[in-house]
């Protein structure tokens, strides 16, 4: 016998203590529960405004600070702002794309393969759900230090989980990060970005309208998945199930991913999009049917009935608590009007993908839910969904940051001779965060839909959407957290001035902003204080550029022990291209071009990438942010890239000039002559310096960039020529690529280049292969 | 002398939901084997080890290496057991 | 002509495939992995993907899907069929094609772009190439590798029923550099490099590929 | 009422290789395992049946679905088998 939890017990039994705080809610927050209630929750009950009010969900700590993001003023192409399950920007032509960038740290740390490839189902399931075709991904990923034996565990995993899902959905990879860092050791970071492409009438909303319309579970079955972190629910209901012989199953907190299934779930649901069968879709991801159910009411007319027997099982063991948490993947929520509830199941069975009505939209602004007959949810959404608690924490700037400001990295010693330099080159460049990513690359399929105009190496992933207008979208993700660490204001721009030059230099019109914000614990007054700096920087930068932010994540709680991770707000950039045939990659292909220098160069090393590989330095302050500048830039990029004017153009960020010059020569084979003397008073300070709003372009053409880029404001510096197999800089010993590309391809395999480390982090019952 | 065989089988814990499993139960169920009603699908190994095997030493292997403990169990059976 | 492309559970360059059809000169058909008859067309491409999430062995489930029942019987009266990776691996699994595609040898999902030798110029996908030419096309897999007894092996060579090969590099450990394979009559065709994301200067890394889908519809016009 | 368990091995014929076995067989050395000298892998399938398993199906789902023939071999186990 199961006893349940229903309202009316819950009436009897007023004072029946309530396991809250294994449930992570806070005693004032229980009061709350009980005053909204006007009595005790059900179990239930609590399980939901558990799982929703964690920060998590609730957006907690957070909350007030991220305000400033709707606060920006109204781009005429957002569609839809901050607030739906990922924003919508017109990209011209009728088109509408969406995109958005969420993390799974946490999981990917327990489980690499399953905790990454559920990182990515998630986010493609927040696509869909506002009625695009996902059509690529992204990844940002950072670990501890590269040769640590936990990151020899995490990162294949973590790879293959990336790749393997997406892979199997059919998403090309167009780009991401690899970095490492010792801040990351017991707590890696898994951000993964998807974009979505519709016609503006396609758009979906989550809200359940309509009384009498029919709400649809459909996907895959609904088990114990993450909800093993409050196995107190079912040790409690099922005290009497024990005694009776039965015991429950232990509840997993790992999910398992089944991509096949999420690709007939996108595919049933654009048939289902295109026949017009839906009001309402909500993808079921944190916190599973709770979240979805009270959201969809809760955006809606209010009220929703669900009949939790109906609910598909995978483990007939489950307590109705546990049905309401579960976090099973490859879920969706749908709301249906009766006379398409035929066509809508049809669908699905053509998909080969379970659907079962499991209630109803009603009159009224209740969220009812009731198991075998009886009443065992009776709340009101909005204070579910929508009106959790919301805290101003404590900002404290952190005790350290003027020792760590003060500690300049002018005072490091520096390389003088050229012998030295070029030493020091072949370090930067060879270091695990400048070395050749292609051994995680690799695993991911960049080609797949056919529409894959850039990707990795290149500076932006650029995807055809049309194949007659030859209209396209670029995208960047970056994320330096050195700099943020050191300034996380400032820091915020400088991610976002990087993802804004990225997405320029391919000749895009950068257009909006995703971001994901990982940080440490929100109850810690100095990570609090990174937060709000972070966001603060990011919505005056977007102010400045003229950005608006269509949504994010936030994720806190990032830290191994008591120390948090270095403050690392991830920004994505979208751009439009109006034509992709014209879009210019980041190396040079042919000989004879004149290779040119746009922006300033001043000494700055402060979080630098010669810092970090040569000293493992972090002190001093980040770069100047420059936003003029990189407006400036990234008009001149356009200009140039639209009027043919350039062969190739690549950015200047970590590893300054001598990395870009390093990426520029190796993509395709082709070396160049060089002078750097014009470009900064040294050498040093030429190749290693990150000042910001800088790109490299080479062009046939010189005389008529350095008036385009006269006109714009913009300083043109002369590099050389390119050509030969080697990089000869003048002063510096000449450096062969051939030696060049043995350091920078040697790294990443010769860490993890062993098959034999995936072996026992790729389970038996998820591995897609081929 | 014949080579001593060790046989390791990881099967997913039965809480974790098992997709390979699933889509051979699909096929099956298409194919007219309608009283086939669940499949679980996990791993087989066959090890030869030198000597006498060491259980403790096999049963460490296993759990650590041949399965992930977070999702897979082992059964571990060694010759004429 | 028109090319049929089926679209299984699971399939996911069906587009690219009908876009190279359609980019060749042909009229792509698409097909349904359910319906019991083939339509009428003039030749099959079974294209890349992950049928039933390639979770039992890449190609398996898909290999018995109904259609699949009259694409054998009609591919075996000389009905032109292209097998592109997932593809490949379903006629393998159908026995249409000799031969197994395992678990890549570095046990990873692998995507980069490939060079091949083109060995036979005279099947019904390859007409428009000559024997021996060098093409790059890309290869993504993560069971792409070709194994075969070796009596087998031998006499696939001597029947010269190798249609492509690696070079410059095997990326998977495919016996032999296999890449792909045809049947005794030239008419199916199997491989792992995917043809069909190399028919654009803008998105593919050559247009090398497109050979295959002009070849058939020669072929289909010869026959 | 126990539902008869029905187990499946597939294993990799001896001539086919076996990248798996071999990353598994290096790493245990790699962990001072020297004493396992070799490792194959290959698949476990746990099948649930409804009524009395039919041994002549339940093969010719194990050979012909289960296992590819061109390169694998099947052992059924049956209950109380
Ligand atoms: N860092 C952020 N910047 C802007 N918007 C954010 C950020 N974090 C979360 N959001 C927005 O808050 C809303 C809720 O986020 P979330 O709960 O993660 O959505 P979902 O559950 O659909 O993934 C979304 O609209 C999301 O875009
Ligand atoms: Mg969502």
């Amino acid at each position: 016998m199961i006893t349940v939890d229903t309202v009316e017990r819950a009436v009897g039994t007023p004072d029946e203590p309530q396991p809250y705080t294994e449930l992570g809610l806070k005693d004032d927050e229980y009061v709350r529960i009980r005053d909204i209630l006007g009595r005790r929750p059900t179990t239930a009950e609590l399980a939901m405004y558990s799982v929703m009010w964690s920060e998590h969900c609730s957006y907690k700590s957070s909350k007030v600070h991220l305000r400033q993001f709707g606060d920006l003023p109204r781009s005429e192409a957002l569609l839809v702002g901050i607030g739906e399950n990922a924003g919508v920007v017109d990209v011209g032509d009728g088109y509408a794309v969406t995109f958005k960038v969420e993390s799974h740290n946490h999981p990917s740390y327990v489980e690499p393969y399953q905790g990454a490839a559920t990182g990515v189902g998630g986010i493609v399931r927040d696509i869909l759900t506002m009625g695009a075709r996902p059509v690529a991904v992204m990844d940002s990923l950072r670990f501890g230090r590269a040769d640590a034996p936990d990151t020899a565990r995490v990162l294949p995993g973590v790879v293959a989980g990336v790749g393997g899902y997406g892979n199997c959905l059919g998403l090309p990879n167009i780009g991401g990060e690899l970095s490492f860092d010792e801040c990351y050791a017991g707590n890696p970071l898994v951000n993964a970005l998807c974009v979505g492409v519709m016609r503006h009438e396609d758009l979906r909303l989550a809200k359940a309208e309509g009384a009498g319309n029919r709400v649809v579970l459909f996907g895959a079955r609904t088990g114990g998945d993450g909800i093993g972190g409050v196995s107190v629910l079912a040790s409690e209901t099922f005290a009497d199930a024990a005694e009776a012989g039965l015991s429950p199953a232990k509840r997993p907190s790992v999910q398992v991913g089944d991509p096949f299934t999420e690709k007939l779930l996108i595919e049933a649901c654009l048939e289902i999009f295109a026949a017009g069968l839906v009001t309402g879709i909500q993808d079921l991801g944190g916190a599973g049917l709770s979240c979805a159910t009270s959201e969809l009411a809760s955006a809606g007319t209010g009220g929703m009935h669900v009949d939790l027997d109906r609910v598909p099982l995978r483990d007939s063991t489950l307590t109705p608590a546990e049905i309401l948490m579960s976090e099973s993947q490859e879920r969706m929520c749908a709301i249906v009007e009766p006379g398409k509830v035929d066509d809508f199941l049809a669908v699905c069975r053509r998909w080969d993908v379970q659907a079962t009505v499991i209630g109803e939209v009603t009159d009224g602004d209740r969220l009812t839910v009731d198991w075998h007959g009886e009443r065992i949810v009776d709340v009101p959404p909005r204070t579910v969904a929508h009106e959790g608690p919301v805290y101003e924490r404590p900002v404290q700037r952190p005790a350290d940051l003027d020792d760590l400001r003060a500690d300049d990295p002018a005072a490091l010693p520096r390389p003088t001779t050229g012998a030295e330099l070029t030493a020091h080159w072949l370090a930067v460049v060879s270091s695990p965060d400048g070395a050749d990513k292609t051994w995680v690359t690799e695993q991911y399929d960049r080609y797949v839909r056919g529409n894959t105009v850039l990707a990795q190496p290149d500076d932006a992933g650029v995807v055809r959407i049309d194949e007659d207008t030859h209209r396209g979208i670029a995208l960047a993700l970056d994320g330096n957290a050195r700099y943020a660490r050191l300034d996380p204001y400032a820091g915020a721009q400088l991610n976002l001035a990087e993802a804004y030059r990225n997405v320029a230099v391919s000749g895009a019109r950068p257009l909006a902003v995703t971001n994901c914000l990982n940080f440490g614990s929100p109850e810690e007054p100095a990570v609090m204080w990174q937060f709000a700096e972070a966001v603060r920087g990011l919505a005056d930068g977007c102010r400045e550029l003229g950005l608006p932010v269509t949504g994010g994540n936030v994720s806190l709680y990032n830290q191994t022990g008591d120390v948090a991770i270095n403050p690392t707000p991830v920004i994505g950039v979208l751009g439009v291209h109006d034509d992709v045939r014209r879009r210019v990659p980041s190396g040079w292909r042919a000989a004879g071009e004149t290779v040119l220098l746009l922006g300033e160069t001043r000494a700055e090393f402060g979080g630098s990438a010669w810092a970090s590989v040569m000293h493992g330095h972090l002190g001093g302050r980040p770069p100047a942010v420059a936003l003029p500048a990189e407006k400036a830039l990234a008009a001149l990029l356009a200009g140039l890239v639209g009027e043919g004017l350039v062969t190739s153009a690549h950015d200047l960020s970590d590893g300054g000039l001598a990395q870009a010059l390093a990426e520029s020569a190796l993509r395709y084979g082709t070396g160049a002559a060089l002078d750097l003397s014009a470009v900064a008073g040294d050498a040093f300070t030429a190749l290693f310096s990150e000042s910001g709003a800088r790109a490299v372009v080479t062009t046939t053409d010189p005389g008529s960039v350095r008036v385009t880029a006269d006109w714009a404001g913009v300083r043109v510096t002369e590099l050389g020529t390119t050509g030969g197999d080697a990089l000869r800089v003048a002063d510096l010993p000449e450096l062969p690529l051939a030696e060049l590309r043995a350091a920078w391809t040697a790294t990443l395999p010769a860490l993890f280049g062993s098959p034999e480390v995936t072996v026992g982090s790729v389970p038996a019952g998820t591995v897609p292969t081929s | 002398m014949r080579v001593p065989r060790v046989v390791v089988d990881v099967v997913l814990k039965p809480e974790i939901s098992d997709p390979q499993g699933q889509a051979v139960l699909g096929a099956l169920g298409r194919l007219g084997h309608g009283s086939v009603r669940s499949v679980r699908q996990g791993k087989h190994f066959v090890l030869e080890v030198d000597g006498t095997p060491d259980r403790d030493e096999l049963q460490q292997i296993a759990e650590t290496l041949l399965a992930n403990p977070v999702i897979e169990d082992v059964e571990l059976h060694l010759p004429g057991a | 002509m028109r090319i049929g492309v089926i679209t299984f559970p699971g399939s996911l360059d069906d587009v690219d495939a009908a876009r190279a059809v359609r980019l060749a000169g042909g009229e792509p058909v698409s097909l349904w992995h359910a319906d019991d008859h083939l339509e009428d067309v003039d030749a099959v491409v079974l294209p890349g993907g992950f049928s039933y999430g390639d979770y039992l062995r890449a190609g398996a489930i898909a290999a018995r899907a109904p259609l699949m029942h009259s694409v054998v019987a009609k591919a075996r009266s000389g009905l032109p069929v292209l097998g592109i990776c997932n593809g490949f691996q379903v006629l393998c699994e159908a026995g249409l094609l000799p031969g197994a595609l395992t678990r890549n040898g570095h046990l990873h999902f692998r995507n980069r772009d490939q060079a091949l030798r083109v060995e036979r110029a005279d099947t019904a996908w390859t007409g428009s190439y000559t024997a021996g030419q060098r093409i790059v096309v890309p290869v993504k897999n993560g069971e792409g590798r070709y194994v075969a007894a070796p009596a087998d092996l031998d006499r696939l060579e001597e029947e010269g029923r190798v249609v492509v090969r690696y070079v410059e590099g095997n990326p998977n450990g495919s016996l032999r550099d296999i890449a792909g394979v045809t049947s005794a009559d030239g008419r199916i065709v199997g491989l792992m490099p995917h043809p069909e994301h190399a028919v654009e200067d803008l998105t593919g890394p050559s247009t090398d590929g497109l050979g295959f889908f002009t070849s058939v519809l020669t072929a289909v016009v010869a026959a």
